[in-house]
């Protein structure tokens, strides 16, 4: 077993680079299990969040604080009867939910989450991704389409254009990030790591590029790569249907848009299927304008001692949350009723305040005893973490979208696709080309 | 990265794009048509990733699988065909049309059954990690020079314009 | 276990240019039935994408047998070709049926409406 | 629209003329947009003739909630019929007695005393503020903006809470009699409602803060559903909706009643008609009414609160009609008395009802979403408009 452990941790390849099938699986399983952690946590927060935006409290009675809503919820759903309407297309109306399904779980296979922590590397990384996430339109074109109704087609009609639309956008927005790996500083046609002046599409390359140029994206280029990075971040919500480019489900519309007749089960993989995409397209937008797994401030605040604090970050974020679990218990009402609640977030605070001494824990001892498991955890735990941070701060930001915004009509949303983002996206990818090449 | 269980992936692509065909030709409704037309394509595209040609598959699926199809479901949608699927789906001349078919079959079976010697692995093979740079460089060109291909990939933008140009004025209200 | 499996699939054929070229071909021949039977124009256009893409996977088969990346260009212009012609083909067909409420090609044998 | 239409046939009724080719057109499609829709407020069916998503036509089913007020009215004596008024447009249940009080004080000839029309004048006022809270909630919540919802409900409920505390029912209040108000002000009245002036209008500038300047909102609301001045009064459309195209006419300016003419306040107007217009109404006439509100209660006079009225009503033959500014429009009741203690016929003028005769101008040739953002701004409130 440790061998085992040991034949990975030595390596600094991802599973698939390797072709280390059993850790491929192992990295599979465990991405499965985290999204769909990720996305019940995300239910929750959002819940939450969204509540105290709206001055009320959101889930309160199923565990404390409601942290047991989402497994609640996933039970209602799993016992619920499974409408399918008489006129629908059976088979259609059957797969289309596990197409959305499928489409936003496969994109993970190269989502970089440290040098070593992805599945595999692809060499057209971030292609794939791109390629793989727009099949999700598939799924919600067909469950419109197969439930054989007014309001479910427009949903459909509505959100196969609009997701078309902004693909266009996105795309030209990623392709201007992916040029920025070629300009690498070294002049007119330069050479540098990846060839000729020529880039990558590697997700993990994108990342290393980046580390090679001690800059993120985002930053280089002023104001290039903030503009590029804005009209990825607008067009990944459209992509993802949600607020203010919910459309296709408004429900002051279209009822639920184009998973109106859907019930139970089905209904729960759409809503997992569309978290499931937010995460995903949270981390391209990580990947390519955020520095990927690297750490905040890594040419400011360098050095080991730098890296040290920075590593405890993931520590002290579980023993932060702890915290906010136990000064939760104390002021809990002091009354029989609340007895289980009390001790079960008391519990929950335990569990989080261990992992958090587990993780600080690990960092120590890799600093004390300079073991090379212990480094290699480390490194790994800390990429890992903010690579989850940055992802977590776009699904914060998800969620204040969905509480400040009203929702856009579909002329409007269209114009702003075609008439505003992708005229931007290719001035910012000709400017950028321009600046890359005079600049170098 | 060496391929796993080369055979097996390629029978089941092969099944699944063959398979796939056959439901494309002879469904009934137009949505499933267009729906195995899409596993066809996907199977494809996994064919084009054990053919070591990553950015072809990449294309496959973003421009076909992701574009052009949804753009088919758009329409079929749009257009729709309840009277369609009720009606007769192959047209009179469907003999001829299988006869056609059989014989180009037989003949493709011929020649390949002939000049079996002449297609085997020969050529140094690109490393899979530099396709996209060197597809790149084939249709852009490097260090200044023009690419082979940046004449027609100009040519190539060119058709696409025309042809976004005659398909806004053909999907146009009023003509 | 995982190992032995592999082993038994290795045993198998080894797959050689003539296997892609085979299915080209059968998924050529499909396309080629499609265009001549059907009636209905969306299947029609989708037989002509099982066509092109059964010459794309040739031109890919043989650009991995030659060991250069000329047919992976060319499959490259060949689905440019397709979405133009994707395009431009239910535009036609969107106008059309506009005005006829029809979309079966022995209907459509007239020049103009 | 045909009020009478018979659901079955009402799509033969669907105006045709906007579409050259009405039977070719491949993307012409009719969708039933209730009578359970989210957006409806309630069980207005709305039939919507599209065009891919725009609006060739539309036509209003209604009376999925008519319960036949006005024939009850004949049958229940003036004072059992008073509760019944609560019931047709329950979120301004006040305004709904007020006017019903005063049409039958004006048949009796009586006036409430001066205290009396002090009391209602507060509390008529503190209905059209929850009033326009809950159109502003349920109206953004349409357009997409949740949050605005929950901060006017939030502040909604205080003004619930002086009812209650007024006349113990929150919703349906009952809160007048005829010839004054049933209830004398309770110890602290003055001093709550005072707190929640102070209260409250900090809070609509929350709500503006949120939606006035919001991009999104101004795109959703300017220029959408547009409605001219000639229009809406040839309609007979009246309230806010009248006001945001530019006609300054309010009942509480043009024909007093119950002591508005002691106040100074301004008529908000608005300028383009279009929602937005009537969005920027709406929260003027919050400020105005919190005005309106602190000079009332300043000036509340002591005295009896309740006029000398007989206890069985027998009004003298004749017929009257009367009107009030209700948060929605203008509120009229028209009553013929026979003599006997039962109206002969009792017939209200319901704002609502004669506002959303304005949806079908005001969608054509705009979008699905619009629809719903019409419906909102129009502020309907079926109970009503089906009576």
């Amino acid at each position: 077993m440790l061998d085992l452990l040991r034949s990975y941790l030595g390596s600094t390849l991802t599973p698939g680079q390797a072709n280390n099938q059993l850790w491929a699986l192992i990295y599979v399983l465990i991405i499965f299990a985290g999204v769909s952690v990720a996305v019940m946590t995300m239910n929750w927060v959002e819940r939450k969040a969204l509540a105290h935006f709206q001055v009320r409290l959101g889930p309160m009675r199923v565990g404390p604080h409601g942290l047991l809503q989402p497994i609640a919820d996933a039970i209602k759903l799993l016992i619920k009867e499974d409408i399918i309407p008489s006129e629908a297309d059976k088979f259609v109306f059957w797969i289309a939910p596990l197409i959305g399904l499928l489409a936003s779980f496969t994109v993970y296979t190269v989502v970089p989450f440290g040098p070593s922590q992805a599945v595999s590397d692809m060499n057209i990384g971030i292609l794939f991704m791109l390629g793989v996430s727009s099949l999700a339109v598939l799924g919600v074109v067909m469950a419109g389409w197969a439930s054989n109704s007014h309001y479910p087609l427009i949903g459909a009609l509505r959100s196969s254009a609009q997701m078309v639309s902004y693909e266009v956008a996105m795309g030209l927005a990623v392709v201007s990030a992916i040029l920025m790996t070629s300009l690498h500083g070294l002049g007119l046609y330069g050479v540098s790591k990846f060839g000729d002046g020529t880039g990558t599409l590697s997700m993990i390359g994108i990342v290393q590029a980046q580390q090679e140029q001690h800059v993120w994206f985002l930053f280089k280029f002023f104001p290039l790569g903030f503009m590029a990075f804005g009209i990825f971040a607008i067009a990944m919500i459209a992509e993802t249907n949600r607020a203010p480019f919910d459309l296709p489900e408004a429900e002051s519309e279209l009822t639920a848009g184009y998973h109106t007749e859907y019930s139970g089960l089905r209904w729960s993989l759409f809503m997992l299927a569309e978290y499931a995409a937010m995460i995903a397209v949270s981390s391209i937008a990580v990947t390519l304008w955020l520095g990927g797994w690297m750490r905040p401030f890594p040419n400011w605040l360098s050095g080991s001692a730098w890296d040290l604090v920075f590593s405890l970050f993931a520590g002290l974020t579980f023993v932060a949350l702890a915290v906010i679990a136990f000064v939760g218990v104390v002021r809990m009402p002091r009354h029989s009723y609340f007895r289980v609640q009390t001790i079960g977030l008391a519990g929950f605070g335990l569990l989080l305040a261990l992992i958090g001494i587990l993780l600080l824990g690990i960092v120590i001892g890799a600093k004390v005893s300079h073991h090379d498991i212990l480094n290699r955890t480390t490194e790994g735990m800390t990429n890992v973490y903010w690579f989850l941070f940055k992802v977590a701060v776009f699904m914060y930001l998800y969620i204040w979208y969905r509480a400040t915004w009203p929702r856009y009509r579909f002329d409007q949303l269209m114009r702003v696709g075609w008439k505003v983002m992708l005229p931007v996206s290719l001035g910012v990818l000709i400017v950028t080309a321009i600046v890359g090449v005079i600049l170098g | 990265m060496t391929p796993v269980a080369t055979p097996f992936f390629f029978y089941l692509l092969s099944g699944l794009a063959i398979a796939g065909g056959l439901l494309v030709i002879t469904r009934r409704n137009a949505i499933h048509s267009a729906l195995a037309l899409i596993v066809t394509l996907l199977a494809i595209a996994g064919l084009y990733l054990m053919l070591y040609a990553p950015f072809v598959a990449g294309v496959q699926i973003i421009v076909y699988a992701g574009g052009i199809m949804v753009l088919f479901l758009f329409v079929i949608m749009l257009v729709s065909l309840e009277r369609t699927a009720k009606e007769r789906q192959f047209n009179r001349m469907w003999p001829v049309g299988l006869l056609a078919g059989c014989s180009l079959l037989a003949l493709f079976m011929s020649v390949y059954a002939k000049g079996k010697g002449l297609f085997v692995e020969r050529g140094p093979q690109l490393p899979e990690s530099e396709n996209t740079q060197q597809i790149g460089i084939m249709l852009y060109g490097e260090a200044g020079r023009m690419g082979q291909y940046t004449f027609a990939f100009e040519i190539a933008s060119l058709l696409l314009l025309v042809a976004i140009l005659g398909a806004v004025i053909m999907a146009k209200k009023r003509i | 276990m995982l190992s032995a499996k592999c082993q038994v699939l290795r045993l198998m054929v080894p797959v050689t240019t003539i296997h892609y070229l085979v299915v080209a071909a059968a998924l050529f021949v499909l396309g080629v039935i499609g265009v001549l039977t059907r009636r209905n124009v969306v299947i029609v256009l989708m037989s002509i994408e099982l066509i092109l893409n059964a010459v794309n996977l040739n031109l890919v088969a043989f650009s991995r047998m030659w060991g250069g990346l000329h047919g992976q260009v060319f499959s490259i212009f060949v689905v440019v070709d397709a979405a133009a012609e994707a395009a431009v083909g239910l535009g036609i067909l969107i106008a059309f049926f506009r005005n006829n409420e029809t979309i079966n090609v022995d209907e459509i044998d007239l020049l103009k409406w | 629209m045909n009020a009478q239409a018979d659901p079955e046939n009402a799509l033969t009724n669907l105006d045709l003329e906007t579409s050259e080719r009405p039977h070719l057109d491949s993307n012409e499609l009719i969708i039933n947009m209730g009578p359970q829709h989210p957006a409806t407020h309630g069980v207005l069916r709305v039939i919507l003739r599209l065009d891919g998503e725009k609006v060739l036509g539309t036509e209003c089913v209604i009376g999925y909630l008519h319960r036949g007020v006005e024939k009850i009215g004949e049958n229940r004596t003036y004072t059992m019929f008073n509760p019944y008024v609560d019931r047709m447009d329950y979120v301004a249940a006040v305004s709904n007695g007020l006017g019903y009080c005063q049409t039958v004080e004006k048949l009796l000839n009586v006036e409430a005393p001066p205290r009396a029309n002090y009391v209602r004048v507060i509390l008529t006022e503190l209905n059209r503020i929850a009033s326009h809270q809950l159109w502003l909630g349920t109206h953004a919540l349409d357009i997409g903006a949740m949050t605005p919802l929950f901060y006017t409900f939030r502040d909604r409920e205080e003004i619930l809470k002086i009812f209650e505390k007024y006349c113990g029912a929150r919703l349906t209040t009952h809160a007048f009699r005829i010839g004054g108000c049933q209830y004398e002000t309770y110890r602290g009245f003055e001093k709550e409602v005072k707190n929640y002036l102070q209260y409250l209008a900090p809070h609509i500038d929350e709500y503006e803060e949120l939606l006035t300047t919001n991009r999104i909102w101004l795109e959703r609301t300017k220029k959408v559903g547009v409605i001219s001045a000639a229009d809406a009064i040839a309609l007979g459309v009246t309230g806010p909706v009248l006001r945001a195209s530019g006609v300054k006419w309010d009942i509480r300016k043009a024909q007093p009643y119950a002591n508005y003419s002691a106040f100074d306040f301004d008529i908000p107007t608005g300028e383009n008609g279009d929602t937005y217009d009537r969005y920027l109404v709406r929260m003027a006439e919050m400020r105005q009414s919190l005005r309106i509100i602190e000079q009332a209660v300043n000036g509340i006079p002591e005295g009896p609160i309740m006029a000398k009225v007989p206890k069985v009503i027998k009004p003298p033959v004749g017929e009257v009609y009367h009107s009030i500014e209700a948060p929605k429009g203008e509120l009229g009741y028209f009553i013929v008395s026979d003599g006997s203690t039962q109206p002969y016929r009792v017939r209200v003028r319901p704002p609502s009802f004669v506002n959303l005769q304005a949806l079908d101008i005001m969608v054509r040739g705009l979008l699905v979403a619009d629809v719903v953002a019409v419906i909102g701004t129009l502020d309907i409130v079926l109970g009503e408009v089906d009576r």
